[in-house]
């Protein structure tokens, strides 16, 4: 019963902290609210028994992908959003209106849907790593081409001397 | 019953996200709207690895994230480039493949 | 019961968290003195009693609590006060992740002095290390300052490019002992011998790893040789420039902590944890026995506690030696040395182990 | 009631959280309240700066924290097959092996673009 109660507290935080990344006006503020979500997130999978999700939720999205988020915001002094000036529409209420009872109608759907029970004992997690290296053999090598391919694309984009032979002068304005 | 609630937590999640995506006008944001997607996504693969007691969900949550991050790395190469090279970053000004 | 000992354990180790950020001042302004053949802090003391010095930090701390706290109106206010909690908290965290003892059990109920045993054992400690590399950051950005603003960034780009050999080089400690549990890890130390004589410690069994491990320590908590962010002539202090009184002293005691910290899994992974030598755990608890009843369990307890303080601050002893005697390294012999040795160092460390082993334990 | 060992790491951050807000609130009560001009300026040191600080850096540093992302994925996937060397035994050293080598390629890549070198 507690876990239910904890559950739904970091549910509730978690999108309140995606609310306001998607609307906060600063960027290192929308940054700073997501790092706080994934925390959140991680704890959720820490309490759904995804432990090593938990910890690599950290050190891979809180850790690195969002530290290049917070030095590209930092350094390249992004703007203060001026946010369009949201002019409430009828649509827009409507809108609202008829999203909120589909959600409820969805939540009860998935609240009184009944898993089957396949196998009890839950999933430990030396199992995942032995599953995943031998029945996802394929997917898991690909994923070095993919990785390789993104290092192959970064560094050629975004070093400076090799990379951009495409560099316009600083006259011309093809951004128009 | 806890693993429900945060399937319907992912689903908000993912709306939240998408939301940002076509709110916001400066890629930077649209990117972080991204970010929150795919974690929607983890978040009802971890859902499903606790409720179907079955390790598949979590090896998911692996495979999605390799590919955010490979995709954020990109993305922000791309970024800066843009950046240092047409010192805008707003979406309305990158009109030149329109014609 | 068991919430009631976690708490009690919770708070040894808090007490001793926040007593390594004075204590360290004065550890290290002694050892610098008597490097340099001079006498170190010995002036602050009551009617007469310096105690070689030991009033300096209480006098230190005193002093820090009542300073003005300058919040200057030209920063970031909201990202100004939360970069000094970041170092801290992780730091003081990232300590309660090793284990001070085994676990035993005290009239019947469970008695665990771990408080943070998470599923994936030692990787809540990257997670930490790689929390602490926002206080940097942000504190380098808010204070909005040519000088801070370059200081953070280059401490968290040399933080970042070390996490990768810190945890390369931890992979063959796995290997080995197979799980990350760091419980079961000083379990396996203490309860094997290597060649009949020598006690089964990680370091023998990986000492490239241990190599490795140790210099990427001096850069994660930005201790001398990599002491680029603070310590370099025209950064002045770096990202702490706008910082003074109680929020300096907090990235301070952020970074013993995490120091304090490290040098705890060094020697939970490396030196054999909280165990004795050739003393188990069962051994001691018999010897124990007949002469406190009951209240063994607990008496073992202070002694594994005392032993693994006793390497911890061995290995904070090097800390303060290295920092005296290595000069500071330049910015790109830094970053070279990171990404392209100390990376392929740990690779290389890796291949070797996995083939050993694999010769030797695969059927 | 499932206790699952995650209420720990709840409860140590809330604690820790309180217990450094609490000192430097405490610092800052405690502290005189003294205002004077230079207090108000920025650290100056040698030719005066415009107030902002914010200028165009070298492209290294994000070079750096992209890669660092990239090579952090390897080292996750790397953990999840030490955990299971004994059971995947030579299968799992050639299938990881295979994983290091193309990302050998990258790395080697990287050292020959000279990405990494540092002037600044």
């Amino acid at each position: 019963m507690i876990m239910t109660v904890t559950l739904t507290i970091l549910c509730l935080l978690l999108i309140l902290c995606f609310v306001t990344t998607s609307i906060i006006p600063t960027p290192v503020g929308a940054c700073a609210s997501l790092i706080g979500g994934f925390l959140l997130l991680s704890f959720i999978y820490g309490f759904l028994g995804a432990h090593f999700a938990a910890v690599i939720q950290i050190i891979v999205y809180a850790g690195a992908i969002m530290v290049v988020f917070v030095f590209v915001v930092m350094l390249l002094n992004v703007p203060t959003q001026d946010l369009p000036k949201v002019k409430i529409s009828l649509a827009d209420i409507l809108s609202i209106l008829l999203s909120i009872p589909v959600l409820i109608l969805v939540s009860i759907k998935i609240l009184n849907w009944q898993a089957p029970m396949i196998d009890s004992q839950n999933v430990e997690m030396k199992d995942i790593a032995r599953k995943m290296f031998i029945d996802y053999l394929w997917p898991f090598e690909l994923i070095s081409f993919l990785l390789l391919t993104a290092l192959v694309a970064a560094i050629t984009v975004a070093h400076k001397n090799k990379g951009s032979r495409y560099m316009l002068k600083e006259g011309s304005d093809h951004g128009r | 019953m806890d693993a429900k609630i945060c399937i319907i937590c992912g689903l908000i999640l993912f709306f939240v996200g998408f939301f940002a995506l076509l709110y916001r006008k400066n890629i930077i944001f649209m990117m972080l709207g991204i970010e929150m997607m795919l974690n929607a996504a983890n978040l009802v693969f971890a859902a499903g690895t606790q409720i179907y007691h079955n390790a598949d969900g979590q090896i998911m949550i692996f495979f999605i994230m390799a590919i955010a991050a490979c995709e954020a790395a990109v993305g922000l190469a791309m970024l800066i480039w843009l950046s240092r090279n047409r010192k805008i970053m707003d979406t309305d000004h990158l009109t030149l493949l329109r014609g | 019961m068991t919430i009631i000992f976690s708490i009690i354990v919770f708070a040894m180790v808090l007490i001793v968290g926040f007593h390594v950020a004075p204590l360290m001042t004065w550890v290290e302004r002694r050892q610098c003195a008597f490097i340099q053949r001079r006498v170190g802090p010995n002036r602050v003391g009551i009617f007469g009693f310096t105690l070689f010095g030991l009033g300096q930090p209480i006098a230190d701390a005193v002093k820090l609590l009542f300073k003005e706290d300058g919040n200057p109106s030209y920063v970031q206010p909201f990202f100004y006060f939360i970069a000094p909690l970041i170092p801290s908290v992780t730091g003081l965290a990232a300590l309660m992740v090793i284990p001070f003892g085994a676990q035993d059990t005290f009239f019947g109920t469970v008695f665990s002095p771990q408080v943070l045993s998470v599923g994936a054992g030692f990787l809540l400690f990257f997670a930490m290390s790689s929390m602490s590399v926002y206080g940097v950051t942000l504190a380098g950005w808010s204070s909005n300052n040519k000088y801070s603003l370059l200081g953070g960034l280059r401490a968290s780009a040399q933080m970042i490019s070390y996490e990768l050999g810190m945890g390369l080089s931890l992979i063959p400690i796995v290997l080995i002992y197979q799980t990350l549990d760091l419980q079961q890890i000083v379990y396996a130390q203490s309860h094997s011998y290597l060649f009949g004589f020598l006690p089964d410690w990680g370091i023998f069994r990986a000492p490239v790893s241990f190599f490795i491990f140790l210099i990427t320590i001096f850069a994660e908590t930005n201790r001398l040789p990599f002491d680029l962010a603070e310590g370099e002539a025209e950064l002045i202090a770096g990202f702490l420039v706008e910082y003074g009184g109680m929020r300096w002293s907090l990235f301070f005691l952020g970074e013993y902590a995490m120091m304090f910290a490290f040098s705890g899994l060094i020697s939970c992974l490396f030196l054999g944890g909280y165990s004795l030598p050739y003393l188990t755990h069962e051994s001691l608890i018999h010897i124990v026995q007949p002469i406190l009843g009951s209240f063994g369990s607990i008496a073992v307890f202070l002694i594994e506690f005392a032993t693994l303080i006793v390497k911890m601050s061995i290995i904070m002893l090097i800390f303060v030696q290295v920092r005296f005697t290595v000069p500071r390294f330049r910015y790109d012999q830094l970053m070279k040395l990171g990404w392209v040795t100390i990376l392929p160092l740990a690779l290389i460390n890796l291949f070797v182990t996995a083939l050993v082993l694999g010769y030797s334990s695969f059927k | 009631m499932i206790y699952s060992p995650y209420y720990n790491v709840l409860v140590v951050f809330i604690a820790l959280i309180g217990i450094i807000t609490l000192i430097s609130l405490l610092a800052i009560f405690l502290g005189p309240k003294k205002e004077n001009q230079a207090k108000k300026e920025a650290y100056e040191c040698g030719i005066p700066s415009p107030h902002t600080a914010q200028q165009k850096l070298s492209v290294k540093f994000y070079l750096v924290a992209i890669l660092f992302i990239l090579f952090d994925i390897e080292v996750i996937f790397l953990y999840l097959w030490a955990l299971n060397f004994q059971e995947l035994g030579w299968f799992g050293i050639i299938e990881i092996f295979l994983f290091l080598g193309i990302l050998l390629v990258g790395y080697l890549y990287i050292l020959q673009t000279k990405a990494l070198d540092w002037e600044s």
